[in-house]
C-alpha cells in the first residue's frame, strides 16, 4: 500500500464526513428542519473521494444533483454547505442554492447541478480554459449512469475527443436513473462501451473499492495533464438510498439491496483494507467517527442559528452590473 | 358528486378516460411507469416522480406506457414523429424548466409542422410538466415558463387551477388536434377539490368568470386564481367589489372575455406566477392598453415575480412569490 | 444481377431526376428566379434511390436541409416540388415551406428539416407509432455526417435500440459539415463506431454504387420488419457542390473535389454496371435524359405560371382549431 | 471618419478589437473558421456561414479560434464552463432558431450561476446570433426569438440598428461581465453605413433617440428601426411630428427614455419584427400602461408580425414583416 497513516486519516476522514454529513440530513428532514429536493450520495463515497484525491483547488469539478459528496471531497466546507441547506445567508450560496446548486468556485467546485447531464459541457468548458490558458490543470465531471442518455454527454465528450482537452469524465453507474434500472434505460451493458463513439480511453473501476478508484483516476488525470486528451472513468457503485430523501423505493429489489448494503459498503471496504495495511487501528477509526460526529453537530447548531438572508437578497446578484 | 380529488388524482383520471377512450392515446415520459410493468416481480412503479401516473402501466401495458431515457430531446421529437403519424401521445416533461434540453421539438417541429407543411399534417401532441415555486426546489426546478411556450405560434398552452379544471382541460389538450402544452403549477397539485366523475371536456381558449365584481378585474390564471381569490374577498370587506377572471389557456388567448371584464370595471390588475420580461402578465397589459384603451380608468398593474432566478431560501422564495397582499397593494397603487 | 430491365429503367431514371431537377435549380438561381437557401445533393443519388427502392408509402423518411433527394426518390411529385421552390399555392407545401420543408405525408414524406438533426426524433417517432399500431411499416432517417455529434442523433438512437423500434439511420458522410471536414469535427474514423454506444447494428455501404446501398438498405430494412431492431448505415460519398448554391467552396482541395466527380459519379457507375448487365443500352439511357429533361422542363413551366398564395394566405394552417 | 463599412464588416472589426485588447476573449462556433485554419494547406476558410469571422483564424490562431462541432449544446455549455472558469468567450450560433438546440445553457446555466451562487462566479459570455426575416429561409431559420432571452433573468440581450451601433454594442457585449445575447438582424447585416475607427462601446441599457418629435413616439429596435424612420419622414411628410426611439438592448431596458418619449408625445407606437404573443413590443407596451398611465393620450399600437410561422414564398413573408406602411397604419388608428 502506497499511502501513508496520513493519507488514510484524510481518505477516511472524508468518506465519513460525507455519509455523516448525509445522515445528519435525513435526521433534519424527519425533523421538519429542511426543506427542498435532497439525493443522498450515499454508497457512493469512495468515488468522489478517490477521484479529488488527486486534484487541486486550481482543478474544476462539476457535479449533480446528487452532488453533496463532490463538494465534500472537493474541500467545500461542511460548516458552509449545512447552512446553505438551511437556507442561511452564511451559506456556501448566500441560501440561494440549495442542495442542487452548492458551489464554491475558489475551491475549483463548480456547483452541483440540477439539469441532468447540465454539469458535462461546464466541466468541458473548464478544460477548454485550462487548454487556452496553457495551465497543467484539469476539469472533472460527475454524472450518473442516466445521464449518458442525454445529448449533452454526447456533445461534451465530442468536443473534449476533438480537441484532447484536459478533462475526465466520471460516470458513478448506480444502478438506477430515479426509479428505472440502468438496464431498463441503457442500451449497453458498461457505460465504457459508449466511449467508442468518442474514440476516447475508457476504464471500469470497482466504486466501492477507494483504492482502485484512486489508481485508475490518477491515471487518467496523470494523462489529462500530460496533454493525451480526456477518459471515460465509470465506477459501478449502488445506491443506498431512494433517488431522493422522501423515495420509499417500492420499485427495487430488496434483496439485492440488502446485500450491496450489507456487503459491499464503501466505508467497510475501505476500513477493512486500511487496517490490513497496519497503518491504521480500529480505534482510529472510531476516533474519527467521534470527531467527524462532533463537526457536523456543531455544523448543525451555527447553521440553525445563522441569519436568514433579507427578503431584499431576492433582487441582488442577479447581475454584475444592472444598467 | 360530493367527491374529493387532488389535482395529481384528477390529472391520473383524465390520463385513464382519455387512454381507454382512445387506443391511439400513448403515455411517454421518464419513469412515468419506472422501469416498465413491475407487477410481476414482486416490486411496484413509482408512476412518475410526483405518482401522478401510478397504475397506468398496469391497465394499458408497456406498448401504450413507454418510460423513456433521460432524453428529452429525443422523448419529445419522438412524441412529435408519433403524432405526425397516427398516435396522440401524451408526453411527460418532468418539470418545465427542463424545456432547455428539449425545446427544439416544440420550437421547430411540433409548432411548425402544420404550417410548413401547407396544413397537409395535424401533430395532436399534448405535453405534460409541471411548473411554479413553492417547494424550495430552486432555480432550475421552479420556474413558471408558459410565457416561452405562449410566445411560439402553432402551439397551444393550457395552466389549469383546480383539480376539477386540470382534468376537463387536460381531456380537451390531449383531444385537441394541435400541440398543447399542458402545465400543472405545484401551487394546485396538491390542491384537493370536488371533480365530477366521468367522460368531460372544458374547451380550450375560453376563460372563466370565477367570481363577479364590478370595480376592479383581476386576471389571473393557474395557483394564482387562488390568490386572486383571496385578495377579492379582502377588497369586499373593504368595499370594492373584484372580479376575477381565469384564463384556462394562455394560447389561444381569450380576449373577448378579459376585454369585457375591463369594459364593466374600468381597471385591471395582472397576475402572474412567473418573472415580468414578456411575461402573461405584461402580454395581457398589453392586450387592455390597445384594444381595451377607452375601457381604462386607472393604470393596469401587473403582479408577478420579480426579474430573478427562483431563490432556494425559505425566506427568499417568499419574497419571491407573487401573494394576496401583493394584489392588494397593486390595487392600492391603482388610485 | 437480380434486376429486371423494368427496375434498372426506374432506378436510373430517378436518379437522372434528381440531379437534373438541381441542374435546373442552379439554372434559375443564376437567372435571378428563385429565392431561398439550396443544399444540393448531386453526388449523393444513389443513397436516397437505393433505400427507398425498399419503402412503400405506408413506411416514413425524414430528412434534412439537403432534402430534393429524398424527396423524389420517395415518389413526391418534382412538379409540385417545383412550385414549392417557386414558392407557388400550387407546391407541395403550398408555398409555405420551401426547400428545406418540402414534405408529403401521403407519401410517407415526413420533410425535408432545417435543424441539423431534427428529422431523427420524428423517425424515430414514426417507428414507435408503427410498433404500437402494430402494423409491418419501418422509418429511415436520412442525415448528414456532422448531424452525428448532435444530442438529437445519440437521444434517438438510444430510444430505437432500447425498443428494437423498426427503424433505419442512414447517414450520408459526404466528407463535410457545411465548410468543415469530417475529421476535422468528429473524433472516430467511421461513423459506424457510433453505433457501439447503443449495441446497434451498423453497415458501411459505398454511397455511390446503388448496388451496394441497395443491398445493405434492403437487409437492414428486412431485419427492421422482422422486429430485429434498428440498423445504423453510413454511406461514404461526396458533396458534388458547395455547401450552400453560392457556396465558392474556396476551402476545399480542388484535387481531391475533381477525383470524386470525374471518377466516381453515382450516375457514371449505375450507367456502366447497368450496361454490364446487358439490360439496359447507352441509347436507352440518352432516351430517359431526354424524357427526364422535358419533364422538368415543364415543371419549370408550370411552376412559373402557377399562382402565388394570397397574403392573407400568412394565417392560415397555423391551427387545426383556432378557438 | 468617411469610412463606410457593412455590418457583417463591422462586427468583425469589433471582434479584432476584442481579441487584441484582451487574451482572454476566444471565438466559439460551427465553422467560425471552417476547418481551422487553412492558411498552409492552399485553401481558404470561409470564417462563417455569412463570411462574418474571415481572417480571424489567420491573426488569431487555432487555440483561440475553434470551430465547434455540429453541437450547439456542446457549444454553449463550453463557452460557458469556459467564462465561469477565466475565459471571456464570444461564441456564435449561426441562427437564433437553433437556440431550440441549446436552450438549457442558457436558460439554467449561464444566467443563473450568478444567482444560484450567491454571487460568487461571474459568467462573461457573448452569444453572438442572427435573427429575422427576409431572406426566404423560411420557418426555421427566420426567427426573431430575443423576446425568448430577454424574458430570461440574468441574461442580457442587445439588437444593433446599424454597423456603427453593431460595432460599439458588439464591444461593450463582449466586455460586459454578465452573459450577452448578442442579435445580428438579417435586415441590417448587409447594410453599409459610417463606422467610427478605433476602439469605442456604446454602453449596454440607454436608448438611443434617433430622431426628435413631438406627435408620437415610435419605440423600435434591430431592423426596425430604419423602418420607423421611413414612417417617421412620412407622417411629418402629413403635418406629424414622429420621435424615433432605438432602445439598443432588450434587457436592461431604458424604461427611462420610453416614459420620456411618452410624456413628451402622449402617443405611442412599439415595432418589433417578432411575433405578437409576450414580445418584447407587448412589454414596452405594458411598461406604457403602467409607469405611463397618466401620459397616455390613445392607445398603445404594437406592430409586429403576425401569430405564425414564417413562411417561405416570398408573397407571403413579405406580409408577414411589419412594414413602413404598418406603422402608418398603426399611427393612424390611434385616432
Ligand atoms: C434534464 C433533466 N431531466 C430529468 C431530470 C429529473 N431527474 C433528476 S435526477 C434523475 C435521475 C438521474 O439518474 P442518473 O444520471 O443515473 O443519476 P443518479 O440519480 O442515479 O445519481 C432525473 C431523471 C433532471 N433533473 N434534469
Ligand atoms: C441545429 C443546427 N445547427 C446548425 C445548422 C447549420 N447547418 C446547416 S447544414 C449544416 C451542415 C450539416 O452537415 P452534415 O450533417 O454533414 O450534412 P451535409 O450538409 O453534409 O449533407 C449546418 C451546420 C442547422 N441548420 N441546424
Ligand atoms: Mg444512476
Ligand atoms: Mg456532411
Amino acid at each position: 500500500m502506497d499511502f501513508s497513516r496520513d493519507a488514510l486519516i484524510r481518505t477516511y476522514r472524508q468518506m465519513r464526513t460525507i455519509r455523516r454529513f448525509e445522515e445528519k440530513l435525513q435526521e433534519l428532514v424527519a425533523a421538519g428542519k429542511l426543506g427542498g429536493f435532497l439525493h443522498l450520495y450515499a454508497g457512493e463515497e469512495a468515488i468522489a473521494t478517490a477521484v479529488c484525491a488527486h486534484l487541486s483547488d486550481g482543478d474544476h469539478v462539476g457535479s449533480t444533483h446528487r452532488g453533496h459528496g463532490h463538494c465534500i471531497a472537493k474541500g467545500v466546507d461542511p460548516r458552509a454547505m449545512m447552512a446553505e441547506l438551511f437556507g442561511r445567508s452564511t451559506g456556501t450560496n448566500k441560501g440561494k442554492g440549495g442542495s442542487m446548486h452548492i458551489a464554491d468556485v475558489e475551491k475549483g467546485m463548480l456547483g452541483a447541478n440540477g439539469i441532468v447531464g447540465g454539469g458535462i459541457p461546464l466541466v468541458t468548458g473548464a478544460a477548454l480554459s485550462a487548454q487556452v490558458r496553457g495551465t497543467k490543470n484539469v476539469a472533472v465531471a460527475f454524472f450518473g449512469d442516466g445521464a449518458t442518455n442525454q445529448g449533452q454527454f454526447h456533445e461534451s465528450l465530442t468536443m473534449a475527443a476533438n480537441w484532447k482537452l484536459p478533462a475526465l469524465y466520471v460516470c458513478e453507474n448506480n444502478g438506477f436513473g430515479e426509479f428505472t434500472p440502468t438496464e431498463f434505460a441503457i442500451p449497453v451493458k458498461d457505460i465504457v462501451d459508449r466511449a467508442a463513439s468518442y474514440g476516447m480511453r475508457a476504464v471500469i473501476a470497482d466504486g466501492m473499492d477507494f483504492f482502485d478508484v484512486f489508481e485508475k483516476a490518477g491515471n487518467a488525470i496523470d494523462a489529462a495533464r500530460a496533454g493525451e486528451g480526456p477518459t471515460l472513468l465509470e465506477c459501478k457503485t449502488y445506491r443506498f438510498c431512494g433517488h431522493f430523501v422522501g423515495d420509499p423505493t417500492p420499485y427495487r429489489n430488496k434483496q439485492e439491496a440488502e446485500d450491496w448494503i450489507q456487503n459491499r459498503d464503501p466505508l467497510d471496504i475501505f476500513e477493512r483494507k486500511a487496517a490490513e495495511s497496519g497503518l491504521l487501528l480500529g480505534d482510529d477509526f472510531r476516533t474519527i467517527d467521534l470527531e467527524v460526529d462532533e463537526l457536523l453537530n456543531e455544523a448543525v447548531d451555527e447553521a440553525e442559528k445563522a441569519p436568514h438572508p433579507a427578503p431584499e437578497d431576492v433582487l441582488t446578484d442577479v447581475y454584475v452590473r444592472y444598467s | 358528486m360530493a367527491r374529493e380529488l387532488s389535482t395529481g388524482a384528477a390529472i391520473n383520471e383524465a390520463i385513464v378516460i382519455a387512454m381507454r377512450s382512445d387506443p391511439t392515446v400513448i403515455l411517454m415520459g421518464e419513469d412515468v411507469a419506472g422501469g416498465g410493468d413491475r407487477s410481476k416481480e414482486g416490486t411496484e412503479e413509482m408512476g412518475g416522480v410526483l405518482g401522478t401516473t401510478r397504475g397506468l402501466v398496469g391497465e394499458f401495458g408497456m406498448n401504450r406506457v413507454r418510460d423513456t431515457p433521460i432524453a428529452e430531446m429525443g422523448l419529445l421529437g419522438t412524441a412529435v414523429g408519433a403524432a405526425a403519424t397516427g398516435l396522440r401521445p401524451l408526453a411527460e416533461l418532468m418539470f418545465i424548466d427542463f424545456i432547455g434540453t428539449c425545446l427544439d421539438p416544440l420550437l421547430n417541429q411540433a409548432s411548425k409542422l402544420r404550417y410548413m407543411f401547407g396544413g397537409k399534417v395535424k401533430v395532436p401532441l399534448t405535453v405534460r410538466t409541471v411548473t411554479g415555486a413553492g417547494m424550495q426546489a430552486a432555480a432550475q426546478h421552479s420556474q413558471s415558463l408558459y410565457w416561452m411556450t405562449t410566445g411560439i405560434p402553432g402551439l397551444k398552452t393550457v395552466v389549469p387551477s383546480s383539480p376539477a379544471e386540470a382534468k376537463g382541460l387536460l381531456l380537451a389538450s390531449i383531444r385537441d388536434d394541435d400541440p398543447v402544452i399542458f402545465c400543472e403549477p405545484k401551487g394546485i397539485l396538491n390542491q384537493v377539490g370536488e371533480v365530477p366523475e366521468g367522460d368531460y371536456e372544458i374547451p380550450l381558449g375560453q376563460a372563466h368568470v370565477v367570481r363577479e365584481g364590478g370595480d376592479v378585474s383581476i386576471v389571473s390564471f393557474g395557483a394564482t386564481v387562488a390568490l386572486a381569490l383571496q385578495a377579492a374577498t379582502a377588497l369586499e370587506a373593504a368595499g370594492t367589489s373584484a372580479e376575477v377572471v381565469d384564463l384556462r389557456s394562455l394560447s389561444p388567448l381569450d380576449e373577448t372575455t378579459i376585454l369585457a371584464s375591463l369594459e364593466k370595471t374600468g381597471r385591471m390588475v395582472v397576475v402572474d406566477e412567473s418573472t415580468p420580461r414578456c411575461s402573461i402578465a405584461r402580454d395581457v397589459a398589453a392586450l387592455c392598453v390597445d384594444k381595451g384603451f377607452d375601457f381604462l380608468d386607472a393604470p393596469v398593474k401587473c403582479v408577478t415575480a420579480p426579474h430573478a432566478p427562483v431563490p432556494f431560501s425559505a425566506v427568499l422564495e417568499k419574497a419571491f412569490m407573487p401573494s394576496a397582499q401583493d394584489i392588494l397593494d397593486a390595487v392600492g397603487e391603482m388610485g
